[in-house]
């Protein structure tokens, strides 16, 4: 017998609002295509150019976005069933993650080029990376978060291990690959038993739930901890960091930039949206949580980056740390709080990809020169990279004048507002902590320049002092090639840094307006 | 004339100024008679504001010149303004008299000397410092000079810095007047807390509403301050050492009128030491103890300059012996005689150092009249001074303060005896040492037993030589002095209507006359055994040397030794394990540590992080469970 | 002129343009690059200069103010103004930076020297100008990084433990601060409903429960501590003060440790009177312990620089009694105080460092005699050291005396303990001198040479101001004076503490 | 007979655990994988049970969206592995410990 089907009424897509994802997808797509023609030179060069102007695009598409619904103008929306929010804060991490794609490209350039690994396909994966990051951004469903979160990682599995050549590459995608996949298990058990007790996927229709229900059964409280952990691992927060230093140190320079500034933002994205929107009338359930694991991250990312000896590395723990910082601001749990979070992960991404772009850079061919030797005496080869370095470090460490300072000043306001006092003074001394590794790489860039670093390496103490003797002349080293496209990143990133540090109020006007849709 | 008081001060300022710049250019001798002059300007001037102040009567001699603000902050208001009265005018006179001899005196003794500007430099600075001292209107102003006057000391004393024992003699005679300084700082602090205010004119005429204890302590306090700077017990050790300095500086700083500086301050603040009687009791009781002390020092020294130094302890033992009974006049008056005999004693003993080509030993002196007629002549009149022969001055400064420890208390007139006794004895020997006797400067032993000396000291003062009388600038002073030392005992009664409107209450002497006579005759008669117990032994031979001379006393009865143990070895030892314990190890040991254990927590955390990716794997997993472990905590 | 020329904002942004200049500039004609550094740190001498004799002796609070909103969202300006208390502070800032940039040798890389010592002046004036909580922690932690840099990069053997040290030390107190800020104004937001980081208001608008005040109190208080530094938290000083360069170690004594009891003043006593009230005995006892106790492990050095730096932890704990005193003397001696010791402890780090580039080593044992070949030398470091002494009619005595007598007035036991500390003063560095230029010359010493004329000119103002002051402080305290009657009359105000009227003087009594 | 739903949710954490556990404790890349995979499927039928106990067919949807992100998920996973493991005789996760401390 056959019944009589109603007619399936498909969704309205409101194509404008999801411009920029679609933007990325289609120049991916392009690009890809494109790359089967031509396999040349040019066809590098080309692809980088495309793929900023796609970024770009994109940009410029988020930027009529926020016209409409940033800043209080037009309100948030709701689009695609309820399943996409376009609210400010989607808009802000779009713009984040399409900044990071483009700076990433500039980066990747040069050192594409310089490892012999050219070809479109490196920002295909970029580009659909940063969509999915987008994606997460703007879901307003878990499920759909989950699928954001699987194209944004599954692109960046490949993009770590894009050096084949290099051991450490291979390494670093299979560990991700293999905890990512794991975490991502665990996130989805987290959606399924926040589905089952709140009886939908929907952000919105949990948030009403929450509000209405007061009810709060283990199984609620089981989806929290798992979402926690999935997202929890994106971030890098300990302890679901683990992943973060082999594979930050192992994936080519310019991918693990990308990494730290986009996947970062995605993962935040999220988190925030899903706990501070969503799960927001059960704060007093997450936030011991989220206490705990800021406080971590910050103290174990900084004490294990000041033993470091290699710079990728130790600036892989110091993205730990900064996690840490951006998860005080959803511990204060207020709009200072996101409003800091968002304001500090626009800065760090800026800083990191300056920082990794400087890390390319010195690395040189084989992407092997990352030990804090290679760095010794740069002020004089190089004194503007140099220079630029340091201001990126500095900005980590949260210098004064400097977009890094602000972000810190942001979320331990935000801290200290909550009454969080326990937590902001933590940070602090933590960033004391952590000051003394990025002091310990200016250090080498600047002040021990015929010395042997014996006594600077992670080895001495704080305690005994340098060694002081003359050093042995080490092996010459020829002066690094500074790349085009990557000093054009760099340049952008300190304009950045020292701009949004002396001028923040523009800035801070984007992440306060960026406002979250409280559902 | 009175209102150019500032000019006393300023002319050696000055000098001290001119010679600084242009000192090096000018050279020997003429940067000496620079600053002389400006020490003569000094002392017309101050002639001038002493005639002006004498033509008013008793209570209106008081004069205040105010040049400008110094520290005026709330309730402290400090000029820098003179007060001039009866005490500070016969200061000045003293000073800058005593000072101009003694200046002219250093143009030919200093003659020769590499740095001959800079002496000159720091002699006008000193007397600048001292008349600050001497004139000043207030507790602050004063201490400006105190503290001025010891740093000149301190300059003079190491002049010859290469001589390490010069150096370090410098350096003790500074930091032991700073332990008095300490007393002086607390006492002026008191006194703004009691009174709000540092001037003297306020202070000394609101002393009155005093409490008794108040009164005590400021008195205690700024007594402190005295003993530093007039070298008394306990604190006296730095001025034997002092003696390491030029010989004028010994006369000026160390005789004549920076250690007076205490008795000053101690008849400045009579009105407050009056309402004190237990701290007065004090003050007497270290005078008379100090006078002894020292006399039996100076007993067995042969250092020529050393004996003078003891001497002048013991002397300056004396004038606190007066203050303490309340004899303020009496201490003036001995400080101006001793100022007198002492200088005269200091300048006529550089004349014989400077005659003997440096060579200061007693014992390798003798029969040196016969060579030197004015400097022996001189120097004996000094003798009969100090030794308190009638008439010389010191005879009757002594006897006035003899008297008045008599009315306070007997035990220390008798002690004050004792050393008049003992004063007579070692004076005496001295002057048989040196002037009398043999020649021993050319026995051959004398050269033996100062063999040494001979190799690094080219005109040293041994092998053929003949000791010389000194130049007429040196000769000069001494005559001069000699004068006054021999008939200032006539200033006794002038002084004392004088100094009648400084002092709250004008001491009488309660003794009878027939009492003021018998002290007198005993007096006389031990001063003079004295000096005859020193010819028999010194003269005659009758006592080997050795007997009167006990290591002990030789040793100055081992106070350095002593303080050297329970001061300075502490102190150093207490030092040292400040610096190198308590500091390096414990509290910066302490950083350190806080560094090195978040670097063995990252050492250590390190390790987890093993590679394997199934250990982060775990991470998760164990991150995982604690989280869920919460969430059904908190739900149940 | 105040109304038409933003002079404080100018002192902070010409140091930073000479920077950016002598940055661009190349970096091998040295002479041209001191040239550049000098004159533009000799324009923000001239601007200081205007401003103190701009500056109105008889007025009360804070002139030249120019205050311009920065972040909007958070209250935040660029306010900045002097009283009395930090114009000698910017005139002290203004005289050193020619100094050191003209003077000590620079053996390698002039140009990051002289940028970085711009840098650093800018910074130092931003700190003594801020009225903005926000500004003020933002200048304070700015010093740090061209001071880093310069310990690092110009300092002797040990350094780079030493700029580590120092930084990660100083960023220990700052990292308390900051919370301690955000506190004050977020309390203040919820007490008033407006929030705001000026200074001024937040002073004026109390608003915080006692124990709250405290806690804050206390954690600005470590900040500053940190860096004055008071006992026992001095150890990096005496590492960066020795390891440092001659210039950096001038800076720091003589700018770098006042920021602490600057800190104290503008900000310790101003928003938190009561606490500082309460907590004034504490303060007094660890300032009277660091006279001390700085004296003593002064004594045993080895090091001639590091002598001095132990010298600094003796003479800071003056200004700390004198602050903490609370009294009008104690602590306009403490402001004065506060100049003195940037001239006659930079004069003295002057000094050594001049010793040292004639003979290569700083240790008191192998020197000896120089007194003798270099009498002018030996003058003029007798006559720093009499003033660090604090020897009447130079510039010491009078800080000295007026903290000492004011807390004699108010908390008579510390004072006492505290001018036993003059004897020691006395004894440390006298014992210095003898070993550094008394008794015989030999060897290297021997060929000792005199101060050259350069040296001469770098001296000649310094030691002008030392006598200056000494002899005339007036100018300078009629300035301060109604500074400090206002912050007394604030904490008054606020607290229960009563100044005791000998101290106040008759116009109060 | 009717099982109840708890049953399968019991089922299906049971499954999860194995998986998770069996990640933890095999050493063969591969068989790693395969748990993640059984993780997944255990998520899929805890969907699957809610949606039938919520009367929900959202529930049901969820797990073809978890199949295809499964199906890409081996795809990119197994070219990794193969990657690594081209050279070498067995896939043993502990052999890879180049980055590490």
């Amino acid at each position: 017998m056959i019944a009589q089907l109603e007619p399936i009424s498909l969704p309205h897509v409101e194509w404008s609002l999801l411009s920029p994802e679609l933007i990325l997808i289609a120049g991916a797509l392009v690009l890809l295509v494109a790359g089967t023609f031509r396999r040349d030179r040019a066809m590098a060069t080309g692809a980088c150019v495309f793929t900023v102007a796609v970024a770009v695009a994109a940009l410029v598409a988020s930027w009529g976005i926020w016209q409409d619904v940033g800043g209080g103008a037009g309100g948030a929306r709701l689009a695609v069933a309820d399943a996409v929010v376009i609210d400010g804060f989607a808009v802000f991490f779009t713009v984040v993650i399409c900044i990071a794609v483009g700076l990433g490209a500039l980066l990747a350039h040069g050192y594409l080029r310089q490892e012999r690994l050219e070809a479109p396909s490196f920002y295909v994966l970029m580009m659909l990376s940063g969509s999915g990051g987008i994606v997460m951004a703007k879901a307003n469903d878990l499920i759909l978060i989950f699928l954001g979160l699987e194209i944004l990682s599954i692109a960046l599995y490949v993009l770590a291990g894009y050096h084949q050549r290099r051991e450490q590459s291979r390494e670093a995608a299979i560990k991700y690959f293999v905890l990512g996949s794991f975490s991502s298990a665990f996130f989805l058990y987290g959606v399924a038993l926040t589905y089952g007790s709140t009886g939908s996927t929907n952000l919105g229709f949990i948030a009403e739930f929450l509000s209405t229900q007061t009810v709060t059964g283990g199984v609620l409280l089981g989806g929290f901890a798992f979402l926690l952990v999935g997202l929890g691992f994106k971030v890098a927060a300990v302890p679901f960091h683990m992943w973060t230093p082999d594979v930050y140190q192992g994936s080519p320079t310019p991918v693990t930039g990308f990494m730290a500034a986009a996947a970062k933002a995605a993962g935040f994205a999220a988190l925030l949206r899903i706990f501070y929107s969503a799960f927001g009338t059960a704060q007093l359930d997450w936030r011991p949580i989220v206490w705990v694991l800021a406080v971590l991250s910050m103290v174990v990312g900084a004490s294990l980056a000041v033993v470091q000896g290699d710079v990728k590395r130790m600036l892989a723990y110091s993205s730990i740390s900064h996690a840490g910082y951006i998860l005080i601001g959803l511990q204060a749990a207020n709009e200072r709080g996101i409003a800091g979070s968002l304001f500090y992960l626009l800065s760090y991404s800026f800083v990191v990809v300056g920082s990794f772009a400087t890390v390319a850079i010195v690395s040189r061919k084989g992407d092997n020169r990352t030990g804090l030797d290679a760095y010794r005496g740069l002020s004089r080869d190089r004194p503007g990279l140099a220079l630029a370095f340091t201001v990126f470090l500095l900005a980590q460490a949260g210098a004064p004048f400097t977009a890094g300072f602000l972000a810190k000043f942001y979320v331990i306001s935000a801290a200290v507002e909550a009454h969080s006092y326990a937590i902001a003074v933590i940070a602090m001394l933590a960033s004391v902590i952590a000051a003394y590794f990025y002091l310990r790489l200016i250090v080498v860039m600047y002040m021990a320049p015929e010395q042997t670093m014996a006594g600077i390496g992670p080895e001495t103490p704080l305690g005994e002092g340098e060694a002081g003797g003359l050093a042995t002349a080490t092996a010459t080293v020829t002066r690094v090639e500074i790349p085009v496209a990557a000093a054009i990143a760099i340049g952008i990133c300190l304009a950045y840094t020292v701009g949004a540090g002396l001028l923040p109020q523009p800035v801070i006007d984007f992440a306060r307006h960026a406002t979250l849709l409280r559902l | 004339m009175m209102h150019a008081v500032w000019l006393i001060p300023a002319l050696p300022l000055t000098g001290f100024l001119i010679l600084l710049a242009t000192g090096r250019r000018m050279g020997d001798p003429k940067a000496g008679y620079v600053a002389t002059a400006m020490m003569v300007g000094a002392f017309v001037v101050a002639v001038g504001v002493f005639f002006d102040l004498m033509g008013l009567h008793g209570e209106e001699r008081r004069f205040q010149q105010d040049l400008f603000s110094w520290i005026s902050v709330g309730g402290l208001d400090v000029h820098v303004g003179f007060l001039v009265d009866p005490l500070s005018v016969t200061m000045a006179l003293f000073v800058t008299g005593v000072g101009a001899l003694i200046h002219l005196y250093s143009v030919g003794y200093m003659h020769g000397d590499e740095r001959y500007p800079t002496f000159f430099v720091y002699l006008n600075l000193f007397a600048f410092s001292m008349l600050m001292l001497v004139l000043s209107d207030s507790f602050l102003l004063t201490f400006l000079g105190w503290e001025g006057v010891g740093a000149c000391s301190y300059f003079l004393i190491s002049f010859w810095f290469e001589r390490p024992s010069a150096a370090t003699a410098g350096k003790k005679a500074f930091v032991t007047n700073r332990v008095g300084d300490f007393g002086f700082m607390l006492a002026m602090f008191l006194i703004f807390a009691t009174f709000g205010s540092l001037n003297y004119v306020p202070v000394l005429e609101g002393a009155h509403e005093l409490t008794h204890v108040t009164a005590t302590a400021i008195a205690l306090l700024l007594f402190v301050g005295a003993v530093g700077k007039s070298a008394q017990l306990p604190l006296y050790v730095w001025l034997p050492d002092a003696m390491e300095g030029p010989t004028p500086v010994s006369a000026l700083i160390h005789a004549a009128t920076m250690v007076t500086a205490g008795v000053f301050l101690m008849v400045r603040v009579n009105p407050i030491l009056n309402l004190a009687p237990g701290a007065l009791t004090l003050i007497a009781t270290i005078g008379a103890l100090t006078a002894f002390f020292a006399a039996t020092i100076a007993c067995a020294q042969n250092d020529i300059k050393k004996v003078l130094a003891y001497s002048t302890v013991s002397q300056l033992g004396y004038m606190f012996l007066a203050v303490g009974s309340g004899a303020y006049v009496a201490a003036i008056f001995h400080m101006v005689t001793h100022a007198f005999f002492k200088a005269l004693l200091f300048l006529g003993a550089g004349s014989v150092i400077h005659g003997m080509h440096d060579e200061q030993d007693m014992k390798y002196m003798g029969a040196l009249r016969k060579w030197m007629p004015i400097t022996s002549g001189t120097f004996i009149v000094g003798w009969l001074a100090i030794a308190g022969v009638p008439p010389f001055s010191g005879f009757w400064s002594k006897d006035d303060i003899l008297l008045a420890a008599f009315e306070k208390n007997k035990a220390l007139w008798f002690i004050g005896l004792l050393t008049a006794l003992m004063t007579a004895y070692y004076m005496s020997r001295q002057v048989f040492l040196v002037f009398y006797g043999g020649e021993r400067w050319k026995k051959p032993e004398a050269a033996e037993a100062h063999g040494e000396d001979v190799a690094h000291d080219a005109h040293g003062a041994h092998g053929d030589f003949k000791p010389h009388e000194s130049p007429p600038t040196m000769a000069f002073p001494l005559v001069v002095l000699a004068g006054l030392a021999a008939v200032g005992g006539i200033l006794k009664s002038p002084l004392e209507r004088w100094l009648e409107p400084v002092l709250a209450h004008p001491h009488e002497f309660a003794s009878s006359s027939s009492t003021k006579l018998g002290l007198i005759v005993v007096t006389t008669v031990g001063a003079l055994s004295g000096i005859g117990l020193a010819y028999s032994i010194w003269l005659r031979n009758r006592v080997r040397a050795e007997t009167v001379e006990p290591e002990v006393l030789r040793h100055a009865w081992y106070v350095d030794a002593l303080y050297q143990k329970i001061v300075e070895a502490p102190g150093r030892a207490l030092a040292n394990f400040s610096a190198f314990v308590v500091d390096a190890k414990v509290i910066d040991g302490t950083v350190n540590g806080v560094g090195a254990l978040v670097r063995a927590g990252g050492t250590r955390l390190r390790t987890v992080q093993s590679g394997f990716v199934r250990n982060y794997a775990l991470a998760v997993a164990v991150g995982a469970v604690a989280i869920l472990a919460y969430a059904v905590a908190r739900s149940a | 002129m105040s109304g038409s020329l933003p002079i404080l904002t100018l002192l902070v942004l010409v140091p930073v343009l000479g920077a950016g200049v002598v940055a661009l500039m190349p970096r091998d004609n040295e002479r041209l690059l001191k040239l550049v550094g000098v004159t533009f740190a000799g324009v923000s001498l001239a601007l200081a200069v205007a401003l103190m004799f701009d500056y109105r002796a008889t007025g009360t609070g804070f002139q030249f103010v120019s205050d311009h909103v920065w972040i909007r969202s958070f209250g935040i300006s660029w306010k900045l103004g002097v009283d009395g208390i930090s114009l000698f502070l910017i005139g002290l800032t203004g005289v050193l930076f020619p100094l050191v940039i003209v003077g000590p040798a620079v053996h390698k890389d002039v140009k990051g020297y002289v940028a970085w010592m711009l840098l650093l002046e800018a910074g130092c004036m931003g700190v003594f100008m801020s009225l903005d909580l926000f500004l003020f922690f933002l200048f304070w932690e700015l010093v740090l990084i061209p001071m880093y840099f310069l310990i690092g990069g110009w300092g002797y053997d040990r350094r780079i433990y030493a700029t580590l040290k120092f930084f990660l030390y100083t960023m220990v107190g700052s990292a308390l601060m900051l919370v301690g800020i955000l506190t004050v104004v977020f309390l203040h937001q919820r007490a008033t409903g407006h929030l705001t980081f000026d200074v001024v208001t937040l002073a004026n608008e109390q608003s915080l429960a006692s124990s709250t005040a405290r806690w804050l109190f206390l954690a600005f208080a470590a900040s500053f501590a940190i860096k004055v530094p008071i006992f026992p938290v001095h150890t990096w000083l005496p590492d960066a003060h020795t390891e440092a360069p001659t210039g950096g170690s001038v800076i720091l004594a003589g700018i770098m440790l006042k920021l602490g009891t600057y800190g104290f003043l503008r900000f310790g006593l101003y928003l938190f009177p009561q606490a500082a009230v309460d907590m004034a005995p504490l303060f007094l006892t660890l300032g009277t312990i660091g006279i001390i106790y700085g004296a003593v492990v002064a004594i045993m050095q080895k090091d001639l620089k590091r002598l001095v730096a132990y010298s600094s932890v003796a003479h800071l704990g003056f200004i700390v009694v004198g602050t903490f005193g609370l009294s009008q003397q104690g602590l306009e001696g403490g402001v004065l105080q506060m100049v003195n010791h940037g001239l006659s402890t930079g004069a003295l780090f002057f000094l050594v460092g001049m010793i040292y580039e004639r003979r290569h080593t700083r240790l008191i044992a192998e020197l000896g005699g120089i007194q003798r070949v270099a009498p002018v030398f030996a003058g003029v470091f007798m006559l720093v050291m009499l003033s660090s002494i604090g020897l009447p009619g130079l510039n010491g005595f009078v800080g000295e005396f007026l903290v000492l007598i004011g807390t004699f007035v108010t908390h008579r036991w510390w004072a006492v303990v505290a001018t036993a500390g003059v004897i020691l003063a006395a004894l440390y560095l006298l014992w210095a001198y003898q070993r550094v230029f008394h008794g015989p010359v030999s060897g290297e010493n021997a060929t000792f040479s005199e101060m050259t004329m350069r040296e001469r000119a770098i001296m000649a103002p310094l030691v002008a101001l030392i006598v200056l002051l000494g002899v005339y402080p007036k100018p300078v305290l009629d300035r301060i004076a109604p500074s400090v009657r206002e912050l007394i009359a604030h904490v008054q105000e606020h607290s229960d503490y009563r100044q005791p009227a000998v101290a106040a003087g008759a116009a109060e009594r | 007979m009717s099982v109840p739903g708890a049953w399968y949710l019991g089922l299906a954490a049971m499954l999860f655990g194995i998986g998770a556990i069996g990640l933890l404790i095999r050493r063969n890349v591969l068989i790693m994988f395969m748990c993640v995979e059984l993780m997944l499927n255990a998520v899929n039928l805890t969907f699957v049970t809610f949606a039938r106990m919520l009367n929900d067919i959202g529930g049901q949807v969820v797990v073809f969206f978890v199949l295809v992100v499964a199906a890409a998920e081996v795809v990119v996973g197994l070219a990794i592995i193969v990657s690594i493991f081209r050279r070498r005789a067995d896939a043993t996760a502990d052999d890879i410990s180049l980055l590490k401390g």
